[in-house]
């Protein structure tokens, strides 16, 4: 008799288990507004992403075209994984002193893991994190970018 | 139990013992065939009961081959780090651990595959991480890959 | 006749579950031997994702190796960093700051529960119930977003940085966590409603997979794997870090070390973190976010352990510096490591679809047993 | 009643006379089949396709999210392009197959769910075929799908296919009978095994209600079963992807694997179908004793829309069922049928017997 009483009690318990689970499916099913979907391509116009979201690192220029990079090759040193090659070149100034700019501020954005150690170590805060997260290309070339604008000089007051 | 009661434990365990000093954990040095019995006992003793074994690892002095034992008793709450050293760089080998703590059957074998440090009696000594046909032991510092290792 | 049948008896029949298999979590590659049902042994395969990061780190500064624990067990990203961050800070004898403190633990326990959530809604797919994956990544999506607005990645995220962090919290990060923790305490009994009542999971769960307390100790089977059976084995009661010597909570210990066990442990420690957060989040000093550090560190000769509670259970670092600016031998304890190694003590005579079972209630990131 | 504006009884017979006006009866016949093979083929396709779709978006609120929702408005068109992907996919060719069981075995579950529809009455006077058996013939139908499971996953030479194909085919033998008793109940209610007598007996009163604590216990059973027979969750043992990666269609690809595919859709239809006809009154109306001018407003909507909608809803009830629940272990699935629904149906057979003979249903 017990055995009976407790098979008719565990189907009991069981079914109610279940329905417990259902109750929470239909839930959601009847409250559509509660999905937190984002229709990505419709909604790139307003999709803002977070001020510090890591998506590549740039080297902010100004409007006049400047930059705050002095070639000092300290990001190319802190890098983990070499993705960061500085080619600077001395010149000589109008004081007739040998100065080192920068040539080209390479950043293979295919090898770069985001430690965010380039931007940390900068001493002059040349390079920052873009927001860009659209970096899909079809060859790996294209993945090799010159962070430095083409003509752009050093920021006046800048070492 | 403080470090200096365990100090006088496993000295009368094992009188041959060296003591490292100015170590986060009291440390062994013990001669390398020692090791299974060593650790037989210090787990089996009732007074320090050593049957954790948390870490479990290879290294490469450049000269000799050494592995280290991470102990710690779940009962008294105190640990220990054993260190055996083997200087034969062609075939080392030392004794397995585990039958005495199963979690070093897979740490044994990480240490063969990666500083090729043979643990007779282990029951299943494979490759684990490298492929069957990797040739050499990367972790050790004299391994050269000029394919896969660039040097910066 | 009856020759032939005790030929076929004594045949073994071997699947190979993996590398590429939807319940495996990752490339991990499983032998099995059946009989009909019934797996008869279970010999894991890994190193398919090998990377040698413990061969990396020795070519790297201690700041650079912080990226490279990220990619361990990328679950719990942060707590695998603060390893490092901890053995460093405490090698050179530096106090950080209060305030490091208490957003160091907030974030840990926050990885805890994104990451627990996670597990959540995996080991609901593995036993067929793919509504729960849906709504434990839902629920993840708020860490996430948290995690994205304060330190600027969502899975990888390189926060912690020995000495400090890498930036300040962002001003809406106590608002973030707060709203967060008031909206998963009334999702999580949904939870419950879901799976943890439901008489079909209970059945397969429950007296399946049993790890014995000798078994757990001798394995070195930690985290909710080991505590599950019974196992006091929460570093941050035993040997207390950051803040957890400070605030309140238990220690999730089960005695029974079957699955349903392991992931009751795992749902009771998602209230552990949401209080010990709740102990915090009000209560941040003002301060510093980094202690003063010099650009280059030289860990003094010596060895170092540091060990924390991941998500998964101990994560230990060993460092062995011989004065450099790189260490001379790395080596990361990894919790996935010892908890696969019971998987062919506890699954054999069992069958299939418990071996998957048993394999999300272990909840193992490849990476980590891989490195 | 005024159900006469819907009885397609009339149309059929005028179709059949007016082309045995035209042609001689050997003709007849074969145009006739022609007419209802395609107007099933059709059907079957559309209906196929769209309960693709939702229960693509059915699972898509349930799991809190919008589910297909490109390709069209809503998505609507989602399953027709997938259709148009798969129709034009490689048809990968299996070393060390069977190839002849191998390429047959689709056909055989796809021509199973077929047969079945046959005997279904979707109106008055609108159903392929009357059987005076049609129970016992859509069950005996669609149980032969299992062979077709079966092959797929012996002639696939993969080993989770096998495992798969086994497990398939000790659920479906068991969870046949539960399927078998618990419309054996409803016949002993309704005293036919003719579907459209079935059908014509609930007109006034569905036997959900008529039969009240059997019937309704029956229903039950049969949703229970229903599911298990069509290899849905949580009794989907023989696909279990957090098992067997895919079950017995693992090594199966393109419009092969399509065929799995529609022919699973298609047999939850062919459930819900016969969970509707036997429990719910198929095509009639809900009927009220007394309530004259509701009645009268229930009549007015056609037949067919009635019919599609108790459908609909068993359907849904099903899904609902998959996209909530864990699957159950393959000991754990028998223990289900042969510990609690068996003898549950045994003694609910016995309950409905005693009903009936006492006269105590309504």
């Amino acid at each position: 008799m017990k055995s009976l009483y407790n098979y008719i009690k565990s189907i009991i318990t069981g079914v109610w288990s279940l329905m417990v689970g259902l109750k929470v499916t239909l839930s959601y099913f009847v409250r559509p507004w509660t999905i937190i979907t984002q229709q990505y391509p419709e909604n790139r116009d307003t999709l803002k992403m977070f001020d510090r979201f890591k998506g590549e690192v740039i080297m902010p220029h100004n409007e006049k075209n400047e930059h705050k990079c002095t070639g000092c090759g300290i990001c190319e040193i802190n890098c983990p994984n070499g993705s960061i090659e500085v080619i600077s070149q001395s010149i000589l100034t109008e004081e007739g002193k040998k100065k080192r700019i920068i040539d080209k501020h390479i950043y293979h954005y295919g090898m770069c893991s985001f430690c965010g150690l380039c931007v940390k170590t900068c001493p002059s805060q040349a390079l920052a994190f873009g927001q860009d997260f659209e970096q899909a290309v079809f060859t790996r070339a294209k993945l090799t970018k010159i962070s430095n604008k083409e003509g752009s000089i050093l920021m006046k007051g800048v070492e | 139990m403080n470090n200096e009661e365990l100090k006088q434990t496993i000295l009368s365990i094992l009188p041959s013992a060296v003591f490292e000093e100015n170590t986060q954990f009291l440390t062994i040095q013990i001669p390398a065939d020692q090791i299974h019995d060593f650790a037989k006992k210090i787990k089996e003793s009732e007074t320090i009961s050593f049957d954790y074994l948390f870490c479990l690892t290879g290294i490469d002095y450049g000269d000799s081959l050494g592995v280290i034992y991470h102990l710690r008793s779940t009962k008294y709450r105190h640990e220990i780090v054993v260190k055996i050293k083997t200087s034969d760089r062609e075939t080392p080998a030392v004794d397995t651990v585990c039958d005495i703590y199963k979690t070093a059957e897979f740490h044994e074998r990480e240490i063969f595959d990666l500083f090729g440090i043979k643990f007779n009696h282990h029951p299943d000594l494979r490759r684990i991480l490298l492929d069957e046909s990797w040739e050499g032991h990367p972790l050790r510092k004299d391994y050269i890959d000029e394919v896969n290792i660039v040097e910066r | 006749m009856t020759d032939l049948i005790q030929e076929i008896e004594q045949q073994e029949y071997i699947i190979n579950m993996g590398p590429q298999h939807p319940s495996t979590h990752g490339v991990l590659r499983l032998v099995l031997s059946l009989k009909g049902e019934i797996v008869k042994n279970v010999e894991p395969h890994c190193g398919y994702i090998h990377r040698g990061i413990e061969k990396m780190c020795e070519k790297l500064t201690y700041q650079q190796i912080i990226h490279l624990t990220d990619r361990l067990d990328y679950l719990s990203a942060h707590i695998n960093n603060a390893a490092v961050c901890l053995l460093v800070e405490k090698a050179l004898g530096i106090e950080v700051p209060e305030r490091v403190k208490y957003i160091r633990t907030i974030i840990d326990e926050l990885t805890r529960i994104a990451s627990h959530q996670l597990w959540w809604c995996s080991f609901g797919m593995d036993l067929g119930g793919l509504t729960c994956f849906f709504y434990g990544l839902r629920d993840r999506e708020h860490i996430l977003d948290i995690f994205e607005e304060t330190t600027g990645g969502r899975l990888i995220q390189s926060y912690y940085t020995p000495g400090g962090l890498m930036k300040d919290i962002h001003p809406n990060f106590q608002k973030r966590v707060k709203d967060f923790i008031k909206y998963f305490r009334k999702i999580l009994p949904e939870y419950d409603q879901l799976l943890t009542g439901n008489v079909i999971m209970q059945a397969r769960s429950k007296g399946i997979g049993k790890l014995s307390l000798e078994d757990a100790i001798s394995f070195g089977a930690t985290g909710p794997s080991g505590r599950g059976s019974g196992f006091a084995c929460d570093v941050r009661k035993l040997h207390p870090y950051h803040l957890y010597d400070k605030v309140n909570f238990k220690e999730i210990l089960y005695q029974e070390g079957d699955t349903f066990a392991r992931y009751k442990v795992r749902m009771d420690e998602m209230w552990e973190s949401m209080s010990i957060i709740e102990q915090l989040i009000d209560n941040i000093p003002e301060g510093d976010f980094t202690a003063k550090m010099k650009p280059i560190i030289k860990l003094p000769e010596g060895e170092y352990y540091q060990r924390v509670e991941a998500a998964r259970g101990e994560f230990g670092v060993y460092i062995l510096s011989k004065g450099d600016k790189y260490p001379y031998r790395v080596k990361f304890r990894s919790p996935n490591f010892s908890n696969l190694s019971i998987l062919n003590t506890i699954v054999p005579g069992q069958k299939i679809a418990d071996l998957v079972a048993i394999g999300g209630s272990l909840d193992y990131v490849i990476p980590d047993i891989d490195r | 009643m005024d159900l006469n504006i819907y009885d397609f009884t009339s149309f059929t017979k005028w179709i059949d006379t007016s082309l045995h006006e035209m042609m001689s009866p050997f003709w007849v016949t074969a145009c006739e089949m022609t007419i209802i093979g395609v107007a099933i083929l059709a059907f079957y396709a559309v209906v196929g396709l769209y309960l693709v779709y939702a229960e693509r978006k059915i699972c898509g609120f349930m799991q809190n999210r919008v589910g297909p929702n490109r390709v069209g408005p809503f998505g609507f068109f989602q399953t027709i392009a997938d259709l148009i992907k798969l129709l034009i996919k490689e048809l990968v060719i299996i070393k060390n197959a069977d190839k002849f069981l191998f390429n047959i075995a689709p056909f055989i579950i796809i021509i199973t769910s077929f047969l079945a529809i046959a005997a279904i009455p979707f109106a008055k006077g609108l159903h392929a075929m009357d059987f005076n058996i049609g129970v016992l013939y859509v069950m005996a139908v669609s149980s032969m799908g299992v062979i077709g499971i079966l092959l797929a996953g012996w002639s696939s030479n993969n080993k989770y296919s096998l495992i798969g194909a086994m497990r398939s085919g000790a659920q479906i033998v068991s969870y046949e009978l539960s399927v078998g008793l618990s419309l054996i109940t409803m016949v002993i209610l309704a005293g036919s095994m003719q579907l459209s007598a079935i059908v014509d007996g609930q007109a006034h009163g569905w036997f959900i209600f008529k039969g009240h604590i059997p019937a309704f216990i029956a229903f039950i059973i049969f949703i229970i079963a229903g599911t298990a027979e069509t290899n849905r969750g949580p009794f989907d043992l023989a696909e279990a992807e957090s098992e067997l990666t895919a079950g017995f269609h693992t090594e199966y690809s393109g419009i092969k694997f399509a065929f799995f595919f529609l022919a699973e859709y298609m047999n939850m239809f062919i459930i819900a179908s016969i969970a509707a006809t036997v429990f719910w009154g198929g095509w009639q109306p809900l009927w009220i004793s007394g309530w004259d001018s509701f009645n009268h407003v229930m009549a007015w909507i056609p037949p067919f829309i009635w019919y599609i909608s108790k459908t609909a809803v068993v359907i849904f009830i099903m899904m609902w069922f998959k996209w909530t629940f864990p699957r159950l272990r393959i000991d754990q699935l028998l223990t289900l049928e042969w510990k609690y629904l068996l003898p549950i149906n045994l003694f609910n057979v016995l309950l409905m017997a005693f009903i009936v003979l006492k006269g105590w249903h309504f």
